[in-house]
């Protein structure tokens, strides 16, 4: 394993933490979806090249399912969501921005902490991937739990779908990786149809959270 | 032959203070009626009473049960074994094995059990004021007399009444703190169970303040005379039970002779005698005292009574 | 993946085939019918394991822990078929739902013990992920069925909240195969349960650790352990009753032998640090924070599920407790727990469909108007509140008293909590089946077999255990360490 | 062999309970059942009674039931034996009893098939030795006696007192499971023969101790935890409420002295001293209620928590005086608690007997609708006034023989060593005196009141006698009231087993005495012969009676009464249920129930009526159970809203779980 090797994947899975940050900059939901295809690109890329290095020809399958599927169809869909369902554009946060951002260093520093004191057996490639993986998976997190509507949940939910493929491709020799991607790949399009055809738009006039809650599983 | 000396000892004694209860209560009237400047009425007056009572017919409320025609028996016989279980003129009687101190305190319990029973019977106010009242006396007088029992108990290692005199009459038996708070104790509860002032008052029929005469105002004839001679019988039974506890002196000894029997029973009504006069002093120096007023009265008996029991018990490992 | 058509294979090829030609049935009654049959094949297939031991595959394999859960699931699976047949009619009347719904329904509920059947029979972690993952899917469409505003409600819930567990549980998943890569080298065995198990004592405990707490966190959230469990009241109040039958008595299960697989994992390992703990407080918080939320509750079946999560919590805790009577407790109390709260969901099926209504103020006075319901779920009542002759009574004894014996600090807890929880029940008990009766709006047509049939198991059991699944118990109790 | 036949008794009262399950609503299956219950029950007594009797050796069985690796272990020891004689005598009075008295149930398939499995379940916590077999019979006990307080469930009142109820008996039931863990040990030792193999140390035996007082007191009524038992014991049908009282609160004295005297170990002094302190707290507290309610059955529930505490403090005693060696007194004492436990049932029996049929004959439990009776039932009332008498201790019968002994085991305290129970034992001895003086006030205002005196409403002035069964079963325990009573002679001999096996002595053998007297401890000490004062006080009566009869007038005339020449017409103007307690609730009730009186006196020439009012609180309920149930209350309300949280909090909570774990793992190591 050549120091070239292990700078580009360092780099690419660096890639895709900043731009979960950048995504918890946004403010503006189609901006939100382009850079969640960013990601999504970076994804694939990082995928591929693991799949490169490994050698290990399945990898290039989810990638291909990372560009396709979450790089193209989904952001097209959503923004036709947004579009169709004529939501305000901008993202409603509950946390503004800044808190949210020193909370994301927080998670990012815990979750490098993390790994790499438990990941010493393991191989630096996979210390370095795990760790960005893991804070990928913590900052979608934040991102759902500080953000108010539907599609910017969707994304965030998403984001921890890329940093799980991101770890799961970092994993060396990983079997099942594909079909485990394929599983998340329709977990998510049915979250999307959920939000898009999926009863919610012949129930709801806006897909805001907030409206789904307001039956609050018993009236008070 | 013994057997037979023990059963006539026994029915002796029975006889004997059936015999002088009603003498008792007369003395005391009298003495109390001289000590007030009255003639007063004559010694043999309360015999007279009984008797007439005995001949007359007796008047039954409509709605009086069976119970309440059978009750003045119970009453009269409860008291009357209790009587009989107090060593009088002689100890070691041949049924005082049958009962202690205890068993003696739950008899009379017993007969104020029927009587408060008898008092509702009929149905009317005035039953039921001296019922509820004597109630009350009672669950506070029965455990100050248990607690005296208890120190007398102690002291002489037994409830039997005659271990007890027995014990009184011992060298062993000093001035004691615990005898002196029981005699006190003893003394007021008797006052209160008897009726007397200034807990109640035998000779009133005023409604506010009566409470054995409410309970008895329905009987009448046979009835009536059995309660008076049960009453008055209660009466001789505590001044002998604290003549026999107190001042055991001049008891015959068990299977004692004839004569000298003959002589301890003098004594005997000596001490009744003295106890009457001394309990006539007292009814006529103090007042009557309100009802509610008497649980503290007992109050100061059952403390009393628990303060004795209680240096006893702990005096015991010193 | 090749399977040889023995019971293993059957298990799994049955519900399969049967959802696929359940899709095509329109007709709701043959196709009802053929449900029950599929699930009849199902438990024979599934009794058969019990008598032919198989060599553990790369994919499949059958051992002690998940024999019995094999066994439990087929046979509730039927019995709640053998009643949804008759409930759902009911509902089609009602016009509640239609055909097109009901054939989806059947197609989904093969799917769905074809999962639960997949995630316990897997010998590959990864595929019990998939299969658990399935699982959730299948449950979500069936709790939003009735396309009411609240059925929606409850399944976006469910499976927002569903997802991110398999999200974490996934993350725990890839960790444990890290864990394993150094020591079992790479491709499949890093993933085969039987391989992991053997050489896990030389894995990096500091791994394990973090991917357990991934995987507790990740299907507790299916187990419902507070303060995971928001998705399990709605879920259980608004799915078609038989659906929550299934997720009280098999899906809650499933994931929770999940999580034993994973215990087994870090046991076996010396330098990890005891899951015991972790297991227990989460175990403890479900148990008392349940037995409160208990008492404000008005609609039944919320609170039934809400009961649910109290067990859940108590068997938590037994695990977490460890040890020999504690560990059986918590097996015996899975077992029964799901027998029991699924016919005590029999009978709230039934009140629902008589009273024509969920609402626990509406229900007066059952014994005195249907006294074999009555007192069905009074039986059902008094059993998952802990109390003789019936099976709960026997664990929660264990549990109590082991854990008495060794932490009292921690016993006080439980019992406070079993206390409130059981004070709870039987308060909306009484008001239930006591009192004035209130007035029926339908006859009630579903059959009483399923419900007392498992009632029938539960007061055996708590009577008397048979020999053979007490050994089961006290070798997987021995294995949980 | 007679633990076979208990334990096929057992068997037998299950399969009458599953059998009445299938045919009870085939109408008139009541009479039936319980004339099976009865010749069971009868079985099952001669056959404890014969293994008592003849003092035989313990034997035992091990069924293949319950914990598999343990199995389901039956002991029959003395103990037991009498205790099984007890419940099996309360059962087959009740059964009796009920044989005619169920014909007034309206809906008997309620009742049943639930009596049965009460029985077996009181038989079976007997026969237990095992923590398992115990704790399932005990809860299998108490929930059938729950479903039987529910019988009547139409009426509010009694489905609170039966959630009341149901709480505290699992309150208790977790309070033994708790003092059978700590007594089995980490490895789950749970048969009772494995237990009293090891003593635990002090501090666990203490723990024990303290569990065992809560959850045997709760579910026998001791102080403060006897609230549940005034409202569930009457609001079952009368025969019910007998054996709730009679025998259910027998078989949680018998758990404590299980637990306490046989499985904790050797007896320390200072063990004794709660149970001897909470006894006499509860005989007081536990009267001057009774004294204060105005429903007959309450006012009898009331008195069985003072019995309760009676026997507590016996055995309180006896613990202390086996915990210093002396087992001569320990053996007293403990004798004096059983056999008082033994009349109990008797006479509480016999008591809510009556109850039952004076709320059959007049449909009324409200003292203050009842009166005349007498005149209306006049076997009831004979049966009823023998087992007052018994219950206010009244020699000759057999309430006085007991409270004697207990009395005379008092008297030998003073011999202890330890200061505190020097000064205990006098304290309770008065607590005890008081309880049972005002014990005899309270049952003559039930008498009085309910029996006597002119009928306070038309349903009482139309009452009729009950049933002939009903008849013969309080007929008959108020015989075994006055038997016992005479001839406690028997009695105690047939305990000393059972004292053996515990304190390891006995009392002197009372079957040689002459006369049949009793002699706890040396003649010269005290003695006491129910037979001869009994013929004492029946003898002098009747010569008396003779005697005036014959020598003296026998005229009788009856007129209106005279009452001191106020006759008035009107029954109200008795006194009543309330005006009977007043003296004793101004005396004592101040301090024990916080009774208030407010007088609303107009003055002169205002037309508005006078009004009185009167507060009475149970302390036990506004300072024990109020608080408890209010925190429940508090909590549930707090967490409540966290059903109404939106998916993204959900989620968050998620997260910080997530957080805070992994927070905890980075600082780990």
């Amino acid at each position: 394993m050549d120091a070239l090797a292990f700078d580009l994947a360092h780099l690419l899975a660096g890639c895709l933490v900043l731009l979960s940050f950048t995504m918890l900059y946004q403010d503006r939901l189609y901006a939100l979806l382009n850079v969640f295809a960013l990601q999504a690109v970076a994804l694939s890329l990082s995928v591929a090249w693991q799949a490169w290095i490994q050698g290990a020809p399945h990898l290039y399958v989810t990638a291909a399912i990372a560009l396709v599927f979450k790089a193209i169809i989904i952001p097209v869909t959503l923004h036709r969501v947004v579009a169709k369902l004529g939501i305000h554009r901008e993202v409603e946060t509950v946390v503004s921005v800044g808190p949210t951002m020193l909370a994301g260093i927080g998670l990012v520093a815990l979750s490098i902490v993390v790994m790499l004191r438990v990941t010493v057996a393991a191989d630096p490639l996979a210390r370095e991937d795990i760790a960005f993986a893991l804070s990928v998976v913590l900052l979608g997190l934040l991102m759902m739990i500080t953000r108010r509507n539907a599609v910017s949940q969707v994304v965030g939910f998403m984001s921890i779908e890329n940093g799980l493929i991101l770890a799961a491709a970092g994993a060396k020799g990983m079997p099942l990786v594909v079909e485990i991607s394929v599983a998340f790949s329709v977990l998510v399009a049915l979250i999307v149809i959920g939000v898009f055809l999926f009863r919610i738009r012949e129930r709801f006039d806006t897909v805001d959270v907030a409206a789904l809650d307001r039956f609050q599983g018993e009236r008070r | 032959m013994g057997l037979i000396a023990d059963f006539a000892a026994q029915g002796a004694q029975m006889l004997l203070v059936l015999a002088l209860a009603p003498g008792l209560t007369g003395l005391v009237r009298k003495a109390k009626a001289r000590l007030l400047r009255r003639r007063g009425p004559p010694l043999l007056q309360p015999y007279r009473d009984l008797i007439r009572l005995t001949r007359k017919e007796v008047v039954l409320a409509e709605n009086a049960s069976w119970l309440f025609r059978i009750i003045p028996y119970m009453i009269f016989a409860g008291t009357w074994v209790a009587a009989a279980l107090v060593p009088t003129f002689a100890r070691g009687l041949l049924f005082s094995w049958s009962a202690d101190l205890i068993a003696i305190v739950a008899l009379l319990g017993s007969a104020r059990f029927f009587l408060t029973l008898a008092g509702m019977d009929v149905g009317t106010s005035f039953g039921g004021v001296g019922s509820s009242r004597e109630a009350m006396i009672a669950t506070l007088a029965e455990p100050a007399m248990i607690m005296i029992v208890f120190t007398l108990a102690l002291l002489a290692g037994s409830t039997q009444l005659s271990v007890v005199a027995g014990f009184m009459l011992s060298p062993a038996i000093g001035l004691r703190v615990s005898l002196g708070l029981a005699l006190i104790a003893l003394i007021m509860v008797a006052i209160a169970e008897n009726g007397r002032i200034p807990i109640d008052n035998p000779a009133t029929h005023l409604e506010l303040t009566m409470v054995h005469e409410a309970m008895v105002l329905e009987y009448s004839g046979r009835h009536l005379a059995v309660i008076e001679l049960a009453s008055s019988l209660k009466l001789l039974l505590y001044v002998s039970l604290i003549a026999c506890v107190f001042a055991p002196w001049g008891l015959a000894p068990l299977r004692a002779h004839f004569v000298a029997q003959l002589g301890a029973a003098a004594i005997y009504v000596g001490k009744l005698a003295v106890g009457g006069v001394l309990l006539a002093v007292f009814e006529t120096t103090i007042a009557k005292m309100r009802v509610f007023r008497v649980p503290d009265f007992l109050g100061v008996a059952l403390m009393l009574g628990l303060l004795g029991a209680l240096l006893l018990f702990v005096s015991r490992s010193l | 993946m090749s399977i040889a058509i023995d019971g293993l294979g059957l298990i799994l090829i049955v519900p399969a085939a049967s959802a696929a030609a359940l899709a095509l049935i329109s007709d709701y009654r043959l196709s009802a019918r053929l449900n029950m049959l599929a699930s009849f094949v199902t438990l024979i297939s599934a009794l058969s394991l019990l008598f032919s031991k198989s060599e553990p595959g790369p994919y499949l394999n059958v051992d002690d822990l998940n024999i019995v859960f094999i066994v439990l699931t087929a046979l509730v699976g039927f019995t709640t078929s053998v009643f949804s047949a008759s409930y759902i009619g009911h509902e089609l009347e009602t016009g509640r739902l239609s055909p097109p719904h009901l054939r989806f329904y059947h197609a989904m509920y093969q799917a769905l013990l074809f999962s639960m059947n997949l995630a316990l029979a897997a010998n590959n972690i990864g595929v019990m992920w998939v299969a658990i993952e399935m699982a959730t899917l299948t449950t979500v469409l069936m709790v939003g069925l009735y396309r009411t505003r609240e059925a929606i409600e409850a399944a976006w819930k469910y499976f927002i909240l569903g997802s991110v567990g398999i999200a974490f549980a996934l993350f725990g998943t890839i960790l444990v195969y890290m864990a394993a890569r150094p020591v079992v080298g790479e491709g499949f065995d890093g993933m085969i349960w039987t391989v992991l198990i053997e050489r896990v004592s030389a894995f990096d405990p500091a791994l394990l650790d973090v991917a357990f707490v991934f995987l507790l966190l990740g299907y507790g959230t299916k187990v419902g352990l507070a303060p995971l469990h928001a998705w399990l009241p709605d879920a259980h109040a608004e799915g078609p009753t038989p659906i929550s039958a299934v997720l009280s008595g098999l899906l809650l299960n499933v994931a929770l032998y999940a999580v034993l697989r994973f215990k087994l994992l870090l046991a076996a390992n010396p330098g990890a640090l005891a899951p015991g703990p972790l297991m227990a407080t989460l175990g403890l918080s479900s148990l008392i924070f349940a037995g409160l939320m208990l008492y404000r509750r008005r609609d039944i079946k919320r609170m039934f599920a809400y009961s649910s999560i109290e067990h859940m919590g108590i068997i938590a805790f037994a695990f977490g407790m460890g040890g020999p009577l504690a560990n059986f407790a918590g097996l015996l109390h899975m077992t029964m727990h799901s027998l029991t709260k699924s016919a005590i969901f029999f009978a709230v099926g039934h009140i629902a469909q008589v009273k024509g209504t969920q609402r626990i103020a509406d229900v007066r006075g059952l014994t005195v108007t249907h006294p074999v319901l009555g007192w069905g779920l009074v039986m059902g009542v008094i059993a998952i509140a802990g109390l003789p002759p019936l099976g709960v009574f026997t664990s929660e004894f264990l549990v109590v008293s082991s854990t008495f014996a060794r932490q009292p600090w921690l016993a006080l807890p439980l019992v406070a909590g079993l206390l409130v929880a059981l004070g709870a029940l039987m308060l909306r008990l009484q008001g239930l089946v006591f009192g004035e009766p209130t007035p029926d709006v339908a006859p009630s047509q579903a059959s009483y077999a399923p419900m007392f049939a498992h009632l029938a198991l539960v007061f055996v059991a708590g009577i008397y255990l048979p020999p053979p699944l007490v050994a089961w118990f006290q070798h997987v109790a021995g294995l949980l360490g | 062999m007679a633990l076979v036949v208990c334990l096929l008794s057992v068997v037998a009262l299950l399969l009458i309970a599953a059998i009445a399950l299938l045919s009870a609503r085939a109408g008139r299956a009541g009479p039936a059942v319980y004339a099976a219950c009865l010749a069971v029950s009868l079985i099952g007594l001669a056959a404890a009674s014969t293994h008592l009797l003849a003092a035989s050796s313990p034997s035992e069985i091990i069924a293949p039931l319950g914990l598999p690796w343990i199995g389901a272990h039956f002991r029959l020891d003395a103990l037991a034996a009498f205790f099984l004689v007890l419940v099996n005598i309360g059962g087959a009075a009740a059964s009796l009893y009920a044989i005619g008295y169920s014909r007034h149930e309206a809906e008997p398939w309620r009742v049943l098939p639930l009596y049965p499995a009460f029985l077996a379940g009181m038989n079976l916590v007997a026969l237990a030795d095992d923590a398992f077999t115990f704790l399932f019979a005990w809860e299998v006990m108490s929930l059938a006696s729950w479903a039987l307080v529910l019988v009547h469930h139409r009426d509010e009142e009694n489905r609170r007192a039966a959630y009341v109820y149901l709480v505290m008996a699992a309150f208790s039931a977790f309070a033994l499971l708790l003092a059978f863990g700590v007594l089995a040990g980490p490895d789950g030792g749970y048969a009772f023969a494995a237990i009293r193999g090891h003593a635990p140390s002090p501090l666990l035996a203490g723990l024990v101790l303290a569990l065992a007082m809560v959850g045997a007191g709760a579910k026998a009524g001791l102080a403060p935890l006897h609230v549940w038992l005034p409202l569930a014991h009457p609001a079952a049908p009368s025969h019910v409420s007998a054996l709730m009282s009679g025998a259910m609160t027998k078989v949680a004295v018998y758990a404590f002295i299980r637990i306490v005297f046989d499985l904790l170990g050797p007896v320390a002094w200072w063990w004794g001293v709660p149970a001897l302190a909470a006894g006499g707290i509860t005989a007081a507290l536990g009267v001057l209620n009774a004294l204060m309610q105005s429903d007959l059955k309450r006012a009898l529930a009331y008195s069985t928590i003072e019995n309760i505490g009676i026997i507590f403090a016996a055995l309180g005693l006896s613990l202390a005086f086996a915990g210093d060696h002396m087992a001569a007194a320990s053996a007293l004492a403990l004798i004096a608690a059983l056999f008082h436990a033994l009349n109990h049932t008797l006479f509480k029996s016999a008591l809510f007997f009556g109850a039952g049929a004076v709320l059959t004959a007049t449909g009324a439990r409200d003292m203050e609708r009842l009166g005349g009776l007498i005149h209306r039932l006049p076997t009831t009332s004979v049966a009823f006034l023998v087992a007052c008498a018994a219950i206010s201790a009244l020699p000759p019968l057999n309430g006085f023989a007991s409270e004697w002994l207990a009395l005379q085991a008092i008297l030998l305290s003073p011999d202890l060593p330890q200061w505190s129970l020097k000064l205990l034992a006098p304290a309770i001895g008065a607590l005890i005196a008081v309880a049972a003086a005002l014990a005899a006030a309270c049952f003559v205002r039930i008498y009085g009141i309910v029996f006597l005196g002119r009928p306070r409403s038309p349903e009482a002035a139309a009452a009729h006698e009950v049933d002939a069964w009903s008849l013969a079963a309080m007929i008959g325990l108020a015989a075994l009231c006055a038997l016992a009573g005479l001839l406690p002679g028997l009695v105690i001999d047939g305990l000393a087993p059972a004292t053996w096996s515990l304190v390891g002595a006995r009392m002197p053998e009372q079957a040689g005495i002459p006369w049949l007297s009793i002699v706890p401890v040396a003649e010269s000490r005290s003695s006491y012969n129910g037979l001869l004062v009994f013929v004492f006080v029946a003898a002098s009566a009747s010569i008396a009676a003779f005697a005036i009869h014959r020598l003296a007038s026998r005229a009788l005339r009856r007129a209106p009464a005279w009452d001191c020449g106020f006759p008035d017409a009107s029954p109200l103007t008795q006194y009543s249920a309330a005006s009977f307690a007043q003296p004793i609730r101004r005396v004592f009730g101040g301090y024990a129930l916080g009774a208030r009186e407010f007088v609303d006196m107009p003055a002169p020439g205002e037309i508005r009526p006078a009004r009185f009012r009167l507060e009475l609180h149970d302390l036990a309920w506004e300072h024990l159970y109020q608080p408890v149930a209010g925190a429940v209350a508090f909590a549930a309300d707090r967490l409540n809203p966290l059903q109404f949280r939106t998916i993204r909090q959900y989620l968050s909570f998620v997260f910080f779980a997530l957080v805070l774990l992994l927070v905890i793992l980075a600082l780990w190591a």
